[in-house]
């Protein structure tokens, strides 16, 4: 299979994550389209690493994971405080800060 | 010495910062005179034959951007230094005489100013020049601001609003001059060792499309500063926003900055776009001395009449310059100090009269002269000179404006006699209005006192001596006006002719038939 | 056989992906992502990535996920369909499809001959576990490292956002957020072993308000 | 199977190393409870020795850690500028109430980790390294904004942070993946050479990579438009966080700018530099007319980072040598001026019921003159009047345009400061002058200060020695630099050649 | 003691004099003032003695002496010495000016005598008299500028001397704008001399005219007309005369000195001064004779009608002005300058007499109201007489002589210059007419009111004081005779200064009698023998039948005005309704002051408001105003753009990537 088919999967899934965001107003989901997005880059890294040949795409992916994760833990400890403080879980709502 | 002469007012400013309120005044006045004094000091061992910089001190300031703090004294800047330093005691002692709220921070800010503007007529290197000529603004910008006045009963702005437009306005053009001085620096260096010393920017010269379009950074902040036509709008708001003691100060010279600034900077640098854009700039000029006169013919606010006024001086200096020759520039130099000692008592009078009338409406004033005959007769002078005429030096200066405008441009230099005309008329009408006719209710029609009359009376004796003797001006000038212009000429400029253009043989006065 | 199981595992990251932005319910969202996650697991082993194939199916669908299902159970979800900002609806998708366009074009018309390749025939062990772990304990022994100290931060981000203060009980949201009420506007919620601190610098400033409002 | 284990030069990751042991202490610190009121000290310590590694290392020109790192004198110089800002933050921090709800230790640990982000970020010549190094700095900032969970706005500003901060580093790593493919290489040099290959430069891929790559640090660095998250998250984070964040994130985001555009993407000069400069164009301009008629300082300041970051950019644009040092100087002069007026502000909004709103400075020069003055300076300075570093360093980015041949930029530069005066001397005037356009004090602060959300009023805080130390030495170094510029000049060249020489 | 050094001295006195008076004004007593005045002058004077005596003393060729206190203004290829030109024109002028002046000063220290203004008022005098000489001793163009308009400000200095009355303050500003426009004209001439000849000193000047010029060429014209600008605005010809009534605000010894006998008359000094130019452009000369008769007829005409004492004297001045500076243009040089003098003796003499009535009449000016002051005041009344015989003219008295000289001169000449000698005589007709109208009109009959009490209780009348024009009080206490009046017959310093002018205006006249003397001609003669004008000499013949023409019109005038006034006084109102349309145009004055002012003043104020209420508001403000809205409307986009929406930022950061993507693969190779 080319890689290109490969990329341009990723690059399906990339504009999906952003159009989620782009979207929905729940934190969590937010949170999901970001981890869609990283994927989505994982994906290209580990198909271009295929293509070029070298495993260094595949190790950025490794470490990638390991910033989502933590992207993640961090983004529910942030929705759980939200919760706590008794604030809407929307982030429509949260526009005390604008203009 | 020129060293001490730049510092000494900034020193005094902050040592006042830290006396008891009621010693400040004195104390400033104190740095004032002594920087007076220094100047006087540099002026008398001037030597007047040498056309270069003297006293000057040139040591690199920041080397890896090749600015240099380098100082020197000419025959174009000597006296507007001595203007400045006689200004300044002026102002500061008629405030000394007065009370001020904040009065350290106040006298720490005039003194700031002073040595700002000293800077910035001293400045041998662009960058030097560029960075005083914006400095010049903070303090004003404070001194206004705070002790300014708010106009919202007239429906004017608030001190705060005015000195804001004043600042943005005039900084546009010093902003653009900075990147143009930048420009300049580096498209003459073309690669080569940077630096921004206007002697060797001078040497190195520009290629003339970039003249072009840098010529009119360096003309916007100038005209701006001046102000010149169309450019004026901050001055009203500004002008009656000021508090009158800086008001003597800030109308006497930072004026003359920019009118300096065409001298120092962009004839020299400049020489190809200044003869391009020569008509241009003159027409900037003449619109400045007919509208600053109609203005003033109109205005009933005395600020705003010596004000308008002003603006038609510049017009008639900046005109002087662009007549591109040695006369007209010599003239401009000679009107600059002149306009700096007319229009500097002026506000001064202006301050008593309002405090005598408690009103800025000339058609509220009147019939002072009775009560006041010394004021009046100062008065009297200070409008006489203002009004350029015959026999005071202001007359030397137009006279000289005029025949340089004349032999270069005819038709420019009838459309600003006009001027001249208007000047009679506005001048004579400030002092007739407020001096002559009968007293309107409500107006204590007092003698000057001893301390406005120590004030003023200094600069009415400038204003006399001069008229005696304006070639102690003109003599010192001269040689470093030729050197500049005859520069933008290529050389082809009139030569002075310093030898007797074949006049009589003299007689002594004493001689045996 | 190859394309036949790309093309499957596509569809099923794809499903998944769709599946995250379309259900209204974050559970289900979650559970979408979840799908998305093994097929992707899948393409990564038609790339020869074991490694990475492992830790996406261990690490995500595995932890992560679990993570997000208890953060669900415990702030529930849903959400409106309502849509406050003008244009967003309209101008979403589009930027969304753009975006695409711009990368495919990118992609398809690039002159790297390699693109239209499956890639180079690589010896065995390419992207397993050996290999990788090598690389990172020699090439990338920095980020990898780095990476450790990036979850210690985050272990300890989440402990300061979510974590309970020590002084309270274990009540829930509500009496937490009640007790914090009551001790806004005088001395902030600082732990016992804390309020020295203030000696320091002068006894904590008297409040406008002293008792809860 | 062989392992060769790789060579480590350990003076070289000397700092790294302190601040991570520091991390680590600190973090320790929070757990026996002994210890607890030791956490600032502790940070202050090891930024110190932090520091202190990094000056001895001054001058070293070397790749570390199999060509991950690069430790070079502009890496030194923005590191040091980093630490400074974090030092100074935990300064501000005390009594800061967001720390005590973090807990002092936690707080500490996540700044000092952040600050340990920018060091690696500055050092980092690898796309790996790079990712990393940027989250790792992100993450810390993204918790710190929260940290004052009991404002509302300090949550949303996390929250907001997060989620856009996500989104550029997902762009990011994406357009990293772009660059990767087209060149097969993650190492800086890699990359440089991968792309001047003969049918890669000017490749489709490399230069949508170029983009998104340009797009994650425009973001990190708030350029416009990708700026948005700027003024909220400045106004709603703790404000000893956003004073850190305001200068060291920019500082670290630029250098790692810097180096991944002139070392990485060289061979695509042509194509990006005028991108960059309309970009530079555009922040400057947005980020002036944004900031007019500001209530909130914070807000303010925000909004005149997009701006600043906008003339900084133009550093990068021009990618001389000139160019690296004018940016290095005036993220040095940025930072002391920044430094003043947050000290300010923190100060009033603990001792006023004012937050950060510019009512909270009305009268501060007869109130507080030791607070006063700072304020001032620091705005003239960043409106860029002379006499202060701030001239300095828009004089220096304006030669660098103008040798680089980017004269309408500079003239963009001074459009900006233009516009700039008429926010920086609101502030000044709301200050010094009796103005009647201000609204009367005593009407309620724009944040919801008074509300139950608000932090406790310490009436003294306009003398702490912590607050008014900061702010006067920032102040005293931004006229000092004004005045004598010459130091940290040849400071900004050293770092400058250090990439180019 | 050289003639320059005279010449110096004779400047100085009255400098000193009214630097003196003013220094001292809080210490010095009233009287002292007036003696310190008047002895300046009076030194002045004689140092003119001594410079005419020194000059006669020399070789006529060498009378002409330049001298330099020191460099003026000489720098960028200018050179411009303080420095003095003498010669017997000068020593001349200096000789009328100082000599007339003593006798005005002296007149003025009685006359003034309770005036509260009297220190200023001496001060300004001497002040104008200083000026005066500097105008005529001046060695270059520059400092002759100098002069002339120092004695512009020092006229409105004291046509304003009574600084209250608003009509004063007014008629002042007006003298002075109209005198600014003069000196510009002079400005002009002097740069555009400069151009052509590279220097402004007199000597020089005229030695290279005439190389430098072609005749008529437009330089030299263009230069001469500029000149003539500031001679007609100063000597009050056509059509810048319309200041010169106006000033009789002026306390009545100003209108005497300044506005009769010496300063109105510089503009014919100038000409004179400057004849060799004006032979090189004889188009211009043309002119100015031209004007100077149409100045002479139309004056005489208002002078006719006016009923104002002084202002009638005033429009006879500007008359017999347009009689001299007809003759200095047509080349009667010395003869104009006799006239000059002459005139200066006989119209003080005028004002003089006029001022003692005045006084009389408790500042009442209207002839109306006066009669039978031949009765209440002889020694005044014998005055006016002869002032009035003088001129108009009579046979044997100065005026005689000199008017008659010029229209000879004139007919010698001839051609197209007949025309003046013809209308000269025309108007020497209305002369005799006006002067004797305004005699019968004053002098006989049966006495007035203040004439009344004056014979019978030799009070002077004690009017409150107010302004006639406005009819508001006068505010005595700056300077205004309160109500104390002096009048010659109880006051000797004024008898003494008219009696000795009285004789002048009779017999002055006798120095130059056509055959028998020409004393001012021989004199003068050094001054313009190498003008080709020079040489034309009426033959005496000649002369002497002018004389009898001259004589019978002057008769023929009086007769007139008896006849007229006395005999049939009811037949002027006749002659008003017969030539109602006439009398309109004469008593508005031609309408002079309304032509400018609706062709000068309104124009520049409507261009003022214009500036000030619209262009100000709306170009100028509306340029800053325009850009600061622009930015804050920038500023209001950008900020609704930050909504607070995280979505929308996000979708905005999105927009960002695909653009600058976009760009990039454009960009793509």
């Amino acid at each position: 299979m080319n890689i290109e088919w490969y990329v341009v999967l990723s690059a399906l899934l990339f504009c999906t994550g952003a159009l989620g965001i782009l979207i929905r107003r729940s934190p969590l989901v937010i949170l999901l389209c970001l981890e869609l997005m990283l994927n989505a880059g994982n994906l290209a890294l580990v198909a271009f690493s295929r293509m070029v040949g070298n495993q260094e795409g595949q190790v950025f992916a490794i470490v990638v994971m390991v910033v989502a994760a933590c992207e993640v833990v961090v983004g529910l400890g942030l929705i759980v405080a939200i919760f706590r403080r008794k604030l809407p879980l929307n982030v429509d709502d949260l526009r005390e800060l604008r203009g | 010495m020129i060293n001490s002469l730049l510092w000494t007012p900034l020193a005094f400013g902050i040592v006042g910062l830290f006396l008891p309120k009621r010693a400040t005044g004195w104390w400033a006045t104190l740095g004032a005179v002594a920087t007076l004094a220094i100047a006087v000091g540099m002026a008398i061992d001037f030597d007047a034959g040498n056309s270069g910089l003297q006293h000057t001190v040139d040591v690199a300031w920041i080397s890896g951007l090749g600015v240099d703090y380098s100082l020197g004294i000419d025959g174009l800047n000597l006296f507007l230094v001595l203007l400045t330093a006689v200004l300044w005691v002026g102002g500061i002692a008629f405030a000394a005489f007065r009370e001020q709220e904040r009065p350290q921070l106040f006298f720490f800010l005039m003194l700031l100013a002073e040595t700002a503007t000293l800077g910035a007529f001293l400045a041998q290197d662009l960058l030097l020049f560029v960075l005083f000529f914006d400095l010049m603004l903070v303090p004003f910008y404070f001194l206004f601001g705070v002790w300014g006045h708010d106009r919202t009963e007239e429906g004017g702005p608030t001190a705060q609003a005015a000195t804001l437009k004043m600042i943005v306005y005039t900084l546009i053009g010093s902003l653009l001059m900075l990147v143009g001085a930048v420009a300049a620096a580096i498209i003459s260096a073309d690669g080569g060792q940077l630096t921004f010393s206007i002697a060797a920017l001078q040497q190195q010269g520009l290629d003339v499309e970039s003249q072009r379009w840098i010529f009119w950074f360096f003309a916007a902040a100038f005209l701006v500063k001046m102000p010149a036509f169309l450019l004026h709008g901050w001055m009203p708001d500004a002008y009656r926003a000021a508090p009158l003691a800086v008001l003597v100060v800030f109308s006497g010279v930072l004026a003359k900055v920019g009118a300096y600034g065409f001298l120092r900077v962009v004839l020299p640098l400049f020489p190809d776009a200044s003869v391009e854009f020569q008509e241009a700039i003159l027409v900037i000029a003449l619109a400045s001395i007919l509208y600053g006169s109609v203005m003033a013919f109109t205005q009933t606010n005395v600020r705003l009449i010596a004000g308008y006024s002003s603006v038609a001086q510049l017009g008639f200096i900046t005109a002087g310059i662009f007549a591109l020759r040695a006369d007209g520039a010599d003239g401009a130099i000679l009107q600059m100090v002149n306009h700096g000692l007319v229009v500097a008592p002026i506000f001064v009078i202006v301050a008593i009269l309002v405090e005598r009338t408690g009103t800025e409406d000339i058609r509220q004033m009147g019939g002072m002269a009775l009560r006041a005959p010394i004021l009046a007769a100062f008065f009297l002078i200070v409008a006489l000179a203002t009004l350029a005429m015959p026999g005071s030096s202001n007359f030397v200066g137009e006279f000289y404006i005029l025949n340089g405008l004349f032999q270069e441009k005819i038709v420019f230099a009838f459309v600003a006699a006009t001027g001249v005309a208007m000047s009679a008329y506005y001048a004579l009408r400030l002092y007739q209005t407020t001096m002559h006719n009968r007293v309107p209710d409500g107006v204590a029609s007092r003698e000057i006192g001893l301390r406005d009359a120590v004030v003023l009376a200094p600069l009415v004796l400038c204003i006399l001596g001069l008229a005696l003797y304006p070639q102690l001006i003109l003599h010192r000038t001269a040689p470093a006006v030729q050197r500049t212009v005859a520069k933008v000429r290529g050389g082809d400029a009139p030569e002075a002719q310093l030898v007797r253009a074949g006049a009589h043989d003299w007689e002594p006065i004493l001689t045996k038939p | 056989m190859e394309a036949v199981l790309f093309f499957l595992a596509a569809l099923g990251a794809l499903g998944g992906a769709i599946g995250v932005i379309a259900m209204r319910n974050p559970f289900f969202s979650v559970l979408a992502l979840i799908v998305h996650l093994f097929s992707l697991a899948v393409l990564f082993l038609l790339l020869t990535a074991a490694f990475v194939a492992a830790a996406q199916v261990v690490v995500y669908a595995g932890a992560v996920m679990v993570l997000y299902v208890f953060v669900v159970a415990y702030v529930g979800g849903g959400e409106s369909a309502w849509e406050p900002i003008p244009g967003q609806r309209f101008l979403a998708p589009l930027i969304g499809i753009a975006l695409f366009v711009e990368l495919s074009v990118a992609v398809l018309s690039s002159s790297l001959l390699a693109l239209g390749t499956e890639g180079p025939k690589v010896e065995a062990g390419f992207g397993d576990p050996a290999a990788i772990g090598t690389l990172l304990l020699e090439n990338f022994l920095l980020p990898f490292e780095a990476s450790s100290i990036l979850l210690l931060l985050a272990a300890v981000g989440a402990v300061v956002l979510a974590g309970r203060r020590r002084e309270e009980g274990a009540g829930g949201p509500s009496e937490r957020f009640a007790e914090e009420e009551g001790s806004a506007p005088d001395a902030p919620a600082v732990p016992p072993s804390f309020d020295e601190v203030p000696s320091e610098e002068g006894p904590p400033a008297p409040s406008p308000a002293g008792d809860p409002a | 199977m062989n392992f060769n284990e790789p060579t480590i030069d350990y003076a070289g990751i000397s700092p790294i190393i302190a601040l991570t042991v520091g991390l680590c202490v600190v973090l320790l610190s929070a757990v026996f409870r002994p210890l607890r009121r030791s956490a600032p000290g502790l940070t202050l310590l090891t930024l110190a020795s932090a520091a202190a590694l990094l000056i001895w290392q001054w001058g070293e020109n070397v790749d570390l850690l199999t060509e991950a790192l690069r430790l070079d004198d502009l890496a030194i110089s923005i590191s040091l500028i980093a630490i400074l800002m974090a030092a100074s933050c935990v300064l501000l921090s005390l009594r800061e109430s967001a720390v005590e709800q973090a807990g002092p230790g936690e707080y500490h640990a996540l700044l000092l980790g952040s600050v340990l982000g920018m060091t690696l970020l500055a050092q980092a010549q690898n796309l790996v390294t790079f990712f990393v190094a940027i989250e790792i700095l992100s993450i810390p900032l993204y918790i710190l904004c929260a940290a004052n969970l009991r404002r509302e706005g300090s949550l949303e500003s996390g929250l907001k942070y997060l989620i856009v901060g996500s989104l550029g580093s997902a762009t990011l790593l994406y357009g990293m993946a772009f660059l990767y493919g087209g060149t097969g290489s993650t190492g800086f040099d890699g990359i440089a050479a991968g792309i001047a290959r003969e049918g890669v430069l000017g490749d489709p891929l490399i230069l949508i990579g170029i983009a998104m790559a340009g797009v994650g640090l425009a973001f990190k660095t708030s350029i416009a438009p990708f700026h948005q998250w700027t003024p909220d998250v400045y106004q709603g984070a703790p404000t000893p966080i956003t004073a850190f964040m305001a200068v060291a994130t920019k500082a670290a985001a630029f250098a790692v700018f810097l180096r991944f555009f002139v070392v990485a993407l060289g061979p695509q000069l042509e194509e990006w530099q005028p991108a960059l400069a309309v970009l530079a164009a555009v922040s400057i301009v947005v980020g002036n007319v944004g900031a007019l008629g500001q209530d909130s300082l914070k807000r303010l300041l925000g909004y005149s980072g997009v701006a600043q970051a906008g003339y900084m950019l133009g550093g990068i644009v021009v990618a001389s040598e000139a160019g690296a040092s004018s940016l290095v100087f005036y993220l040095a002069a940025y930072a002391f001026m920044n430094l003043a007026a947050f000290a300010v502000i923190v100060a009033r909004e603990r001792e006023t019921p004012f937050g950060d709103s510019i009512r909270a400075v009305r009268g501060l020069a007869r109130e507080r003159p030791l607070l006063a003055w700072p304020l001032t300076i620091s705005m003239l300075a960043l409106a860029g009047l002379p006499a202060t570093a701030g001239f300095i360093g828009k004089l220096y980015l304006i030669e660098a345009l103008v040798e680089g041949d980017y004269t309408w930029l500079a003239v963009f530069i001074a459009i900006g400061t233009m516009i700039s005066l008429a926010y920086y001397l609101r502030v000044v005037a709301a200050m010094w002058m009796r103005s009647g356009s201000e609204p009367a004090p005593g009407a309620t602060p724009a944040i919801a200060g008074a509300s139950p959300e608000a932090d406790p009023v310490d009436p003294e805080a306009g003398r702490r020695w912590y607050l008014v130390g900061p702010a006067l030495l920032a102040t005293a170094a931004t006229v000092f630099f004004g005045v004598i510029p010459q130091p940290l000049v040849e400071f900004a060249e050293r770092a400058g050649s250090s990439l180019f020489g | 003691m050289s003639v320059s050094s005279w010449a110096w001295l004779v400047l100085l006195f009255p400098l000193l004099g009214s630097s003196a008076i003013a220094l001292g004004f809080r210490v010095l007593p009233e009287k002292a003032a007036g003696a310190i005045g008047t002895a300046a002058i009076g030194l002045a004077f004689l140092c003119g003695i001594g410079a005419l005596v020194c000059l006669l003393g020399e070789d006529p060729e060498a009378r002409h002496h330049a001298s330099s206190l020191w460099d003026y203004a000489s720098a960028g290829g200018l050179d411009i010495e303080l420095g003095i030109y003498v010669d017997p024109l000068s020593v001349f002028m200096v000789l009328v000016v100082t000599g007339v002046s003593t006798l005005i000063h002296l007149y003025s220290y009685g006359y003034m005598q309770s005036d509260a203004g009297i220190r200023r008022f001496f001060s300004y005098l001497n002040f104008f008299v200083f000026s005066m000489l500097l105008l005529v001793l001046a060695g270059n163009f520059v400092l002759l500028i100098v002069g002339w308009a120092f004695v512009g400000f020092a006229s409105y200095a004291l046509i304003s001397f009574w600084y209250r009355r608003t009509t004063a303050t007014r008629a002042g500003m007006k003298a002075f704008v109209i005198n600014v426009i003069g000196d510009i004209g002079l400005v002009f001439a002097a740069i555009l001399i400069f151009r052509e000849l590279g220097t402004f000193d007199f000597g020089p000047v005229f030695e290279r005219a005439p190389e430098a010029f072609t005749t008529n060429e437009w330089t030299i014209t263009a230069i001469c007309l500029l000149l003539l600008v500031g001679a007609f605005a100063k000597s009050a010809q056509l059509p810048l005369h319309t200041w010169l009534p106006d000033a009789m605000e002026g306390p009545t010894p100003v209108s005497a000195l300044i506005h009769a006998a010496t300063m109105v008359t510089a503009g014919v000094y100038l000409i004179a001064r400057t004849h060799p130019l004006f032979e090189l452009a004889p188009t211009a000369a043309d002119v100015a004779a031209f004007t100077g008769l149409a100045t002479l007829l139309v004056a005489g005409t208002m002078a006719l009608v006016m009923t104002d004492l002084k202002r009638a004297i005033a429009y006879s001045t500007m008359s017999q002005i347009g009689y001299m500076v007809m003759g200095v243009s047509i080349g009667a040089y010395s003869a104009g300058l006799f006239h000059l003098m002459t005139h200066a003796f006989f119209k003080a003499l005028l004002f003089m007499a006029a001022g003692s009535i005045i006084a009389a009449m408790a500042n009442d000016q209207n002839i109306d109201r006066m009669s039978g002051f031949g009765r209440a005041m002889r020694f005044t009344s014998v005055a006016f007489l002869c002032g009035a015989l003088a001129l108009a003219a009579f046979p044997s008295t100065s005026g005689f002589f000199s008017k008659d000289e010029i229209l000879a001169f004139a007919e010698a000449r001839g051609g197209m210059y007949m025309i003046f000698t013809v209308l000269g005589y025309v108007g020497a007709l209305i002369t005799a007419v006006y002067a004797f109208r305004l005699v019968f009109r004053v002098l006989p009959g049966k006495p007035c009111k203040e004439a009344q009490e004056l014979i019978e209780t030799g009070h002077v009348a004690h009017g409150e004081p107010h302004n006639p024009a406005t009819g508001e009080p006068e505010d005595t206490d700056v300077g205004f005779p309160g109500s104390e009046h002096h009048i010659a017959e109880q006051n000797w310093p004024m008898r003494t200064a008219m009696g000795v002018l009285a004789f002048l205006a009779l017999f002055g006249g006798l120095v130059q009698v056509p055959g028998v003397d020409d004393l001012v001609t021989s004199f003068l003669e050094p001054v313009f023998h190498d003008s080709p004008l020079a040489h034309i000499h009426p033959s005496a013949g000649a002369e002497w039948r002018g004389l009898g023409i001259g004589g019978m019109i002057s008769l023929a005038g009086i007769g007139l005005a008896y006849l007229l006034y006395v005999a049939r006084p009811e037949l002027p109102a006749v002659l008003r309704r017969r030539l109602r349309p006439l009398y309109t145009l004469f008593v508005n004055k031609w309408y002079f002051d309304e032509a400018i002012d609706l062709l000068v003043v309104r124009p520049a104020l409507a261009v003022g408001r214009f500036a000030d209420r619209v262009f100000e508001r709306i170009v100028v403000d509306g340029l800053v105003n325009g850009t600061a809205e622009t930015v804050r409307g920038a500023g209001g986009v950008v900020r609704a753009v930050q909504n607070g929406f995280v979505r929308s930022y996000a979708l905005l950061l999105l927009i960002g990537v695909a653009g600058l993507a976009l760009y990039f693969l454009l960009s793509a190779s």
